[in-house]
């Protein structure tokens, strides 16, 4: 009885993982390159839920939703979340980030918090007053379930988002190693001095790499939205936290990494979630599922302090 | 018996050999000099023997003891100490601190000891700091004691390293390229300083660097590395009649050999 | 949308000040507070004798300032709930102001963002009792704060009226001036489980809970009640509040496909999980206490909030005319939905206005103290509230401990009557 | 520069401040701004140009009787001073792990829980559900021995959790601190099954307050002293850990870990002892945070707590002991008093119809904004902290003078030995 869920807990976890994987790109991107937690991009992500929520609200209110394709409309509205989120991304790091670049290592943190609360009270403003409430449901798209071979379903935005997780981490690991400011991306990550000696423009790629990770963090707010439903303005913190995690579990500044790590976690926690209860016969129950999951991240660390993907890099002597 | 005794020490990281099957014996109270081309695995060398990395094989003895798979502190209080050859001073402490930080491992001051600053916790602490200055006045830096060790011109920041060093009262100093980015007065002095070591305080030496006026005008035994391998070893006038050793040297940099 | 969000924000400053000069006493276009509701109390907008009715000798206007506290947290992720008690406070004390004018009394709403944190609450609780003009507190949503906080109240001779505290704990303690209005844990659990076995006929039970106080604590209530009941508990697992996936624990429901879900919660929590539930394909009841009483848990839940049964000690307002009108009129003032908690707001800021009338009248028409505050909301008795009838026990605890059953359709709660 | 020429407050200016807020404290009622010009004068002393000796006096002075006598019969006002203190003691303790030992915790609230919790369990009948005997509940008079039981607790808890922790290094020490934080409070939250321990999510309470010879200490008033009692040992500690070789030892691993082996200093034994030292002060802390609030459960310990005391320590200056005092009472103030006033104000502005607000801009919903707002702002404008951290400069003269240094010392004690050696 218990194995014959197996096949839902695992599609479950991953439609869960994919989420935490774009959202942990965004962490890890940022780190690769500033060497600085974003505190803030999981309200970044929590801005995009509720742009794009809002494009579906006001297309559907005008009557433009009804009779729409579900897929133009999806793709409309991830357009328009990622354009205003990266932007909010690009804005933030100029405001709040860049002057900070010389001061000490934690200083920026205190800045990212600060940038996170007040995103987290202004969309709550803003909402509470255009709407009178910040608690928002998102017009589902797509509502079929697809069977899996009868042994697990789907609901088709499970899969939508599955689909267009998987395309936007291929068109980032594109991105990154074929073009030109990918390359620039990276050479800045590896050594930013020595880029700047090369003419890599390093403000240019701090600004491209909020602007990406911030827009693929607003992405992924709208798949969020599509697949639960309801929002509200602290939905990033958690999940912001998880995909932090994650990050790290799969090797913080590697994009691997943050994918593998996403992925892995949201299976952790369906798995803990779905058989701790019944395996320990109640004593640790469903509420031990992020438990489980900080531990593995703990014993991966043990063993591999860099993550799972992370390169040992033995600190030169 | 040799003081410190390096045999057969092989490190690899990933594919690439940074050392492989080194032996050097080194004699108390001696100069000895490990030179090489850039990458020869000199640097590798250094970090074995003060714990930094574990050899893959090959043991270290000193006075015929084992050391190998002690940790880096462990090594530092059995009397090995180094300098580094990017200078890593504490650089937010004072100068004068930085010193009192390498005479900590003979201080015993505890937690509670502290917490309620006994007697004993005070002599200790102020003889620390005496020990300090007059190491200070040693290398001849006394008068920045109070300056914060990162706002201190280059030349004094390579000094304070090593009255630091010499804090921790070893019988092994271990120096990595003590003269770089110098100019030819400030390396002329240096020289003196470390013949001053041995003479002085009957330290032993082992020295890395690119400077060949001052290896052989300083050195009295010199190994030299190439793509991790010893190539060959003897006195300054042996090395530079070695054929290795040129052929070595010369295809990176003829110039710095002659 | 710009457009849009301009035409919102003036409408609601209109509706704002609306209710503001309202109160004021002057102007009266288009609010609501003129007009008397099917509350009690009186519509004591005009002449000042009516106050007459209260009984005192009608004091001329040197009373001073009477204010009525509430705590709850107004900012952070469970503002929505607080911002409801508070919203409901404010109505009522504003809908009351005149009557307390014309015995010279000032009678303000000082509302106090507790944060869902205990240390806030009792930093807050500590202001509140140095302010000689505070004389009763409406608050807290969370029982956690709850409890540190009254034990200052209690120094304070500070009489609080809870509008949202079930945990039992609460007035077990022996503190005078901690009331409540709602229902205890264990008034409300063993009846919502007796109504699950004898009338919905189920035979076996999953219990979630969020791992909180509230949710727990009724969670647990309940489990004990289908124990003793020969229901058989399928499982028992709490989850965290404010995740929006729940599909790991939902998993483990459809594989044991229990006859009923019964939730410990917040309606939060709650719309999500039967949304979720039923996704999954769980065909069986879903039941939950009073914190699945709201309008957003249709929002939340969509087409599957239908069918899902919930506790409340609140009657059905919406049942009768004047109810109904009373509704419309606190919506068309405050510019917000009905909610369970903004109805408890409103009546617990009516007790302790009550109350304080009744000291005032037992002092001769002079400001009272806080003790004669304290002992005339304690007496409270058979005092019909909006949606509440009030009688307060040695303890504290409401005795008209009715506990009704709602289910949803499609569209809103319906009142299927009170649970034996 | 301007300010380089500034010596400091004048003496006489500082003293006027005092008593003239003082007084207007005591004169006029309930005066918000007068108690925060009185807790301010603390910060005017620090910058006052005199000797530290009566700079201190004057502290004490101001701390220890103006202060509990202008404001002590006000319950709020003491509170607020209580739970800047209940802040400040905690920030310290971060400041060794983060500040000295720049180890980035965020998991710190952890040893706060288990201080607390330690004194909430055993004060209450919460231990009689797993210890056999009815012996509990313990009355207030324990309050005391546990103090140092608090201290010992969470001691012992950051070495354990030290051990595996402190293998990671950076930021991931940060995530891998976080986790174990979260571990330790969902534990708590959980851990009425199998075993009643915590009581789970309900909470323990009535936790006694403290006593003292059968004299109950329960009010702010009591809280206030109790609180600067204990802030008065840590910052003591601290600043004799800060100038000792164990305090140097942590600067060195913070500053560079290599460099600082290779002194002789133990990465692991340094890292655990900062990890302890701090983890036993939020020991204190918890035991009297849990008498003063006499109802504990884990809502109180969670991640944003430790992120509030992270954001005092870096906000006053890593690493500098004025700084973080400065750092936790202003975050503290702002969040319990200052924000608190401003939308009361605003609020009854409100009332008198002099500003009308949409009920969704009620001005009490907006203060963490405004606190967001000025982190923003002082990490741009004070990056290093309100109170940069700088190092202690040695006197000079006095080392020069000790009688130690009459001898070579050290390894230059071979000098004479090698010259004496060969001239025998």
């Amino acid at each position: 009885m218990l194995l014959n869920i197996l096949p839902q807990v695992l599609v479950d976890g991953l439609t869960l993982g994919f989420m935490y994987a774009v959202v942990a790109l965004g962490y890890t991107m940022v780190y690769g390159i500033l060497e600085f937690i974003n505190f803030a991009h999981g309200e970044i992500f929590m801005v995009g839920a509720f742009v794009g929520t809002e494009v579906l609200l006001i297309t559907d209110a005008l009557g433009a939703l009804e009779g729409m394709n579900p897929f133009v409309a999806l793709f409309i509205t991830l357009v328009i979340a990622t354009a205003v989120t990266g932007a909010l991304g690009v804005l933030i790091e100029r405001v709040a980030y860049r002057p900070l670049r010389g001061a000490p290592r934690l200083v920026p943190l205190i800045s990212a918090i600060g940038v996170s609360f007040l995103l987290q009270d202004l969309v709550r403003f803003t909402e509470a007053l255009a709407r009178n409430e910040f608690y928002l449901n998102t017009p589902t798209l797509f509502t079929t379930p697809i069977s899996l071979g009868g042994i697990a379903t789907i609901p088709a935005k499970g899969l939508v988002v599955i689909v267009i997780a998987i395309v936007m981490m291929v068109a980032l690991t594109l991105f990154v190693n074929k073009t030109k400011w990918g390359i620039a991306m990276r050479a800045v990550a590896q050594d930013r001095s020595t880029a700047s000696l090369m003419t890599i423009n390093v403000d240019k790629v701090i600004m491209l790499t909020f602007l990406i990770g911030s827009g693929l963090g607003g992405a992924t707010g709208v798949l969020f939205a599509q697949n639960y439903g309801t929002i509200d303005p602290y939905i990033g913190f958690i999940l912001g936290l998880k995909a932090f995690t994650a990050a790290v579990l799969g090797g913080i500044g590697n994009l691997r990494g943050a994918m593998v790590g996403g992925v892995l976690l949201g299976l952790l926690e369906s798995l803990s979630g779905a058989y701790m209860g019944p395996l320990t016969n109640g004593a640790f129950g469903a509420e031990y599922k992020d438990v489980f999951a900080f531990s593995i991240l703990i014993l991966v660390l043990l063993f591999k302090p860099e993550g799972l993907f992370g390169e040992a890099v033995k600190e030169k002597v | 018996m040799a003081l410190l005794e390096a045999k057969n020490l092989t490190k690899r990281f990933g594919g690439l050999v940074a050392n492989q099957d080194v032996s050097i014996s080194i004699e108390t109270g001696s100069i000895t000099a490990v030179i090489g081309p850039n990458g020869a695995g000199k640097t590798t060398f250094f970090n074995m023997i003060t714990g930094f990395y574990e050899p893959d094989e090959g043991e270290i003895l000193l006075n015929g003891k084992s050391i190998k798979g002690l940790r880096p502190d462990q090594i530092a209080s059995r009397g090995i100490t180094r300098t580094f050859q990017n200078i890593r001073l504490f650089k937010e402490m004072t100068a004068l601190e930085n010193v009192m930080v390498g005479v900590h491992s003979r201080l015993s001051a505890g937690l509670l000891g502290i917490l309620f600053n006994t007697k004993r916790v005070r002599e200790e602490e102020e003889k620390a700091r005496v020990e300090a200055y007059q190491l200070m006045e040693y290398v001849g830096i006394a008068h920045v004691a109070n300056e914060a060790a990162g706002s201190l011109p280059y030349g004094l920041q390579r000094r304070l390293e090593i009255a630091r060093a010499m804090a921790t009262n070893p019988s092994i100093i271990l120096l990595d390229e003590p003269a770089a980015g110098m100019n030819p007065r400030e390396t002329v002095e240096m020289t003196e300083f470390i013949r001053r070591l041995k003479r002085e305080l009957d330290l032993t030496i082992i020295l890395i660097e690119h400077d060949m006026k001052l290896v052989m005008g300083l050195s009295e035994y010199i190994h030299v590395l190439d793509y991790g391998r010893k190539i060959a070893e003897g006195t300054p006038e042996q090395i530079r009649n070695n054929p290795n050793v040129i052929e070595a040297y010369l295809g990176k940099s003829a110039s710095e050999v002659s | 949308m710009k457009k849009r969000s301009h035409i919102s924000i003036l409408s609601a400053v209109l509706v704002a000040s609306v209710a503001l000069t309202g109160c004021a006493g002057g102007n009266s276009s288009a609010g609501g507070n003129n007009a008397s509701g099917g509350n009690s109390t009186p519509p004591a907008q005009t002449q000042p004798s009516t106050s007459g009715s209260s009984g005192g000798t009608a004091a001329p206007a040197n009373g001073g300032v009477i204010k009525i506290a509430t705590q709850t947290p107004l900012s952070g992720n469970q503002s929505s709930l607080g911002d409801a008690i508070k919203t409901g406070a404010e109505y009522a004390l504003n809908k009351r102001k005149e009557e307390f004018k014309a015995l010279g009394f000032d009678i303000q709403l000082f509302p106090q963002d507790d944060q869902a944190d205990p240390k806030i609450g009792v930093s807050n609780a500590e202001m509140l009792i140095s302010d000689p003009d505070v004389y009763g507190v409406v608050g807290h949503l969370n029982s956690g704060v709850a409890i540190p906080s009254s034990v200052k109240y209690e120094e304070g001779k500070l009489v609080m009226v809870s509008p949202a505290n079930t945990a039992v704990k609460l007035t077990e303690e022996g503190k005078k001036t901690v009331h409540r209005i709602c229902a205890r844990d264990d008034a409300q659990g063993p009846k919502a489980a007796m109504y699950a076995k004898n009338t919905l006929g189920v035979k076996t039970a999953f219990i979630i809970h969020d791992k909180t106080a509230y949710g727990q604590g009724l969670g647990d209530q309940v489990k004990m009640q289908f124990e003793k009941d020969g229901v058989q508990l399928l499982g028992y697992e709490g989850i965290t509040q404010g995740e929006k996936d729940y599909s790991a624990v939902l998993n483990q429901v459809t594989a044991k496909n229990p006859d009923i879900i019964f939730f410990g919660g917040l309606y939060p929590e709650g719309g999500i999980l039967i949304k979720q539930a039923r996704e999954k394909g769980y065909k069986g009841y879903f039941m939950g206490g009073d914190g699945l009483d709201s309008s957003d848990m249709i929002k939340i839940a969509g087409p599957a909030v239908e069918g899902v049964v919930f506790t409340s000690v609140a009657g059905d307002v919406t049942q009768t005319e004047e109810g109904k009108k009373w509704a419309d009129e606190y919506k068309k003032t405050t510019n917000k939905p009905l909610e369970t908690y903004s109805v408890y707001g409103y009546d617990s800021m009516n007790v302790i206005l009550n109350g304080v009338l009744e000291a005032i009248k037992a002092n001769g028409g002079n400001k009272p103290t806080r003790e004669q505050v304290l002992d005339s909301v304690h007496k409270t008795k058979d005092f019909q509230g909006q949606f509440t009838k009030v009688t307060f026990d040695d303890k504290g605890d409401n005795t008209n401990a009715d506990v009704f059953i709602y289910k949803y359709d499609k569209e809103k709660s319906n009142f299927v009557g009170k649970a034996q | 520069m301007k300010w380089k020429s500034f010596k400091g407050i004048p003496l006489f200016v500082t003293l006027i401040w005092i008593a003239a807020f003082a007084a207007s404290l005591h004169f006029l009622d309930k005066s918000v701004i007068a108690f925060l010009g009185i807790l301010s004068s603390i910060v005017l002393v620090y910058y006052t140009n005199t000797s530290k000796a009566i700079k201190m006096v004057i502290g004490a002075l101001v701390l220890l009787i103006v202060i509990p006598l202008v404001a002590g019969d006000n319950r709020y006002y003491m509170e607020v001073a209580s739970q800047v203190g209940i802040y400040v003691a905690m920030a310290l303790g971060l400041n060794i792990v983060v500040g000295f030992a720049g180890l980035l915790d965020l998991g710190y609230v952890a040893f706060f829980a288990a201080g607390a919790y330690a004194y909430a369990i055993f004060s209450t009948s919460q231990a009689n559900e797993f210890i056999a005997g009815n012996l509990f509940p313990l009355s207030g008079e324990w309050f005391w021995p546990f103090l140092i039981v608090g201290l010992i607790v969470a001691a012992v808890f950051g070495v354990l959790l030290g051990l595996p922790v402190l293998r990671v290094k950076g930021d991931y020490l940060a995530i891998v601190t976080l986790g174990f934080g979260e571990i330790i409070r969902i534990i708590f939250n959980n851990l009425d099954k199998p075993i009643n321990i915590t009581n789970g999510p309900q909470g323990i309470t009535p936790i006694p307050s403290p006593e003292l010879f059968g004299f109950k200490m329960g009010t702010p008033f009591y809280f206030y002293f109790i609180v600067l009692f204990v802030i008065a040992f840590i910052v003591l500690a601290n600043i004799r850990f800060e100038h000792s070789r164990l305090g140097r030892a942590w600067i060195a691993v913070r500053e560079d870990e290599l460099a600082a082996q290779s002194m002789g200093i133990s990465l692991l034994n340094t890292k655990l002892a900062a990890f302890a030292t701090g983890a036993s002060f939020a020991g204190v802390v918890g035991v009297i945070f849990a008498a003063k609030q006499t109802f504990i459960d884990p809502t109180s310990f969670t991640l944003m707590e430790s992120i509030g005391i992270l954001v005092m320590v870096i906000l006053g200056g890593s690493g500098s002991i004025p700084g973080v005092v400065l750092g936790a009472a202003f975050v503290t103030i702002l969040q319990v008093q200052l924000l608190k006033e401003f939308s009361n104000f605003l609020h009854s502005l409100q009332q008198a119809g002099i500003i009308n607000l949409p009920n969704q801009l009620d001005p009490s919903k907006f203060q963490r904004l405004v606190f967001g707002i000025m982190l923003i702002l002082v990490a741009l404008y004070r990056p290093n902290g309100l109170i940069p951290a700088k190092r202690k400069k040695n006197d000079l003269d006095a080392i020069k003078a000790s009688k130690f240094g009459q001898v070579k010392l050290g390894i230059l004690s071979k000098i004479s030995q090698i010259s004496s050696g060969k001239q025998s």
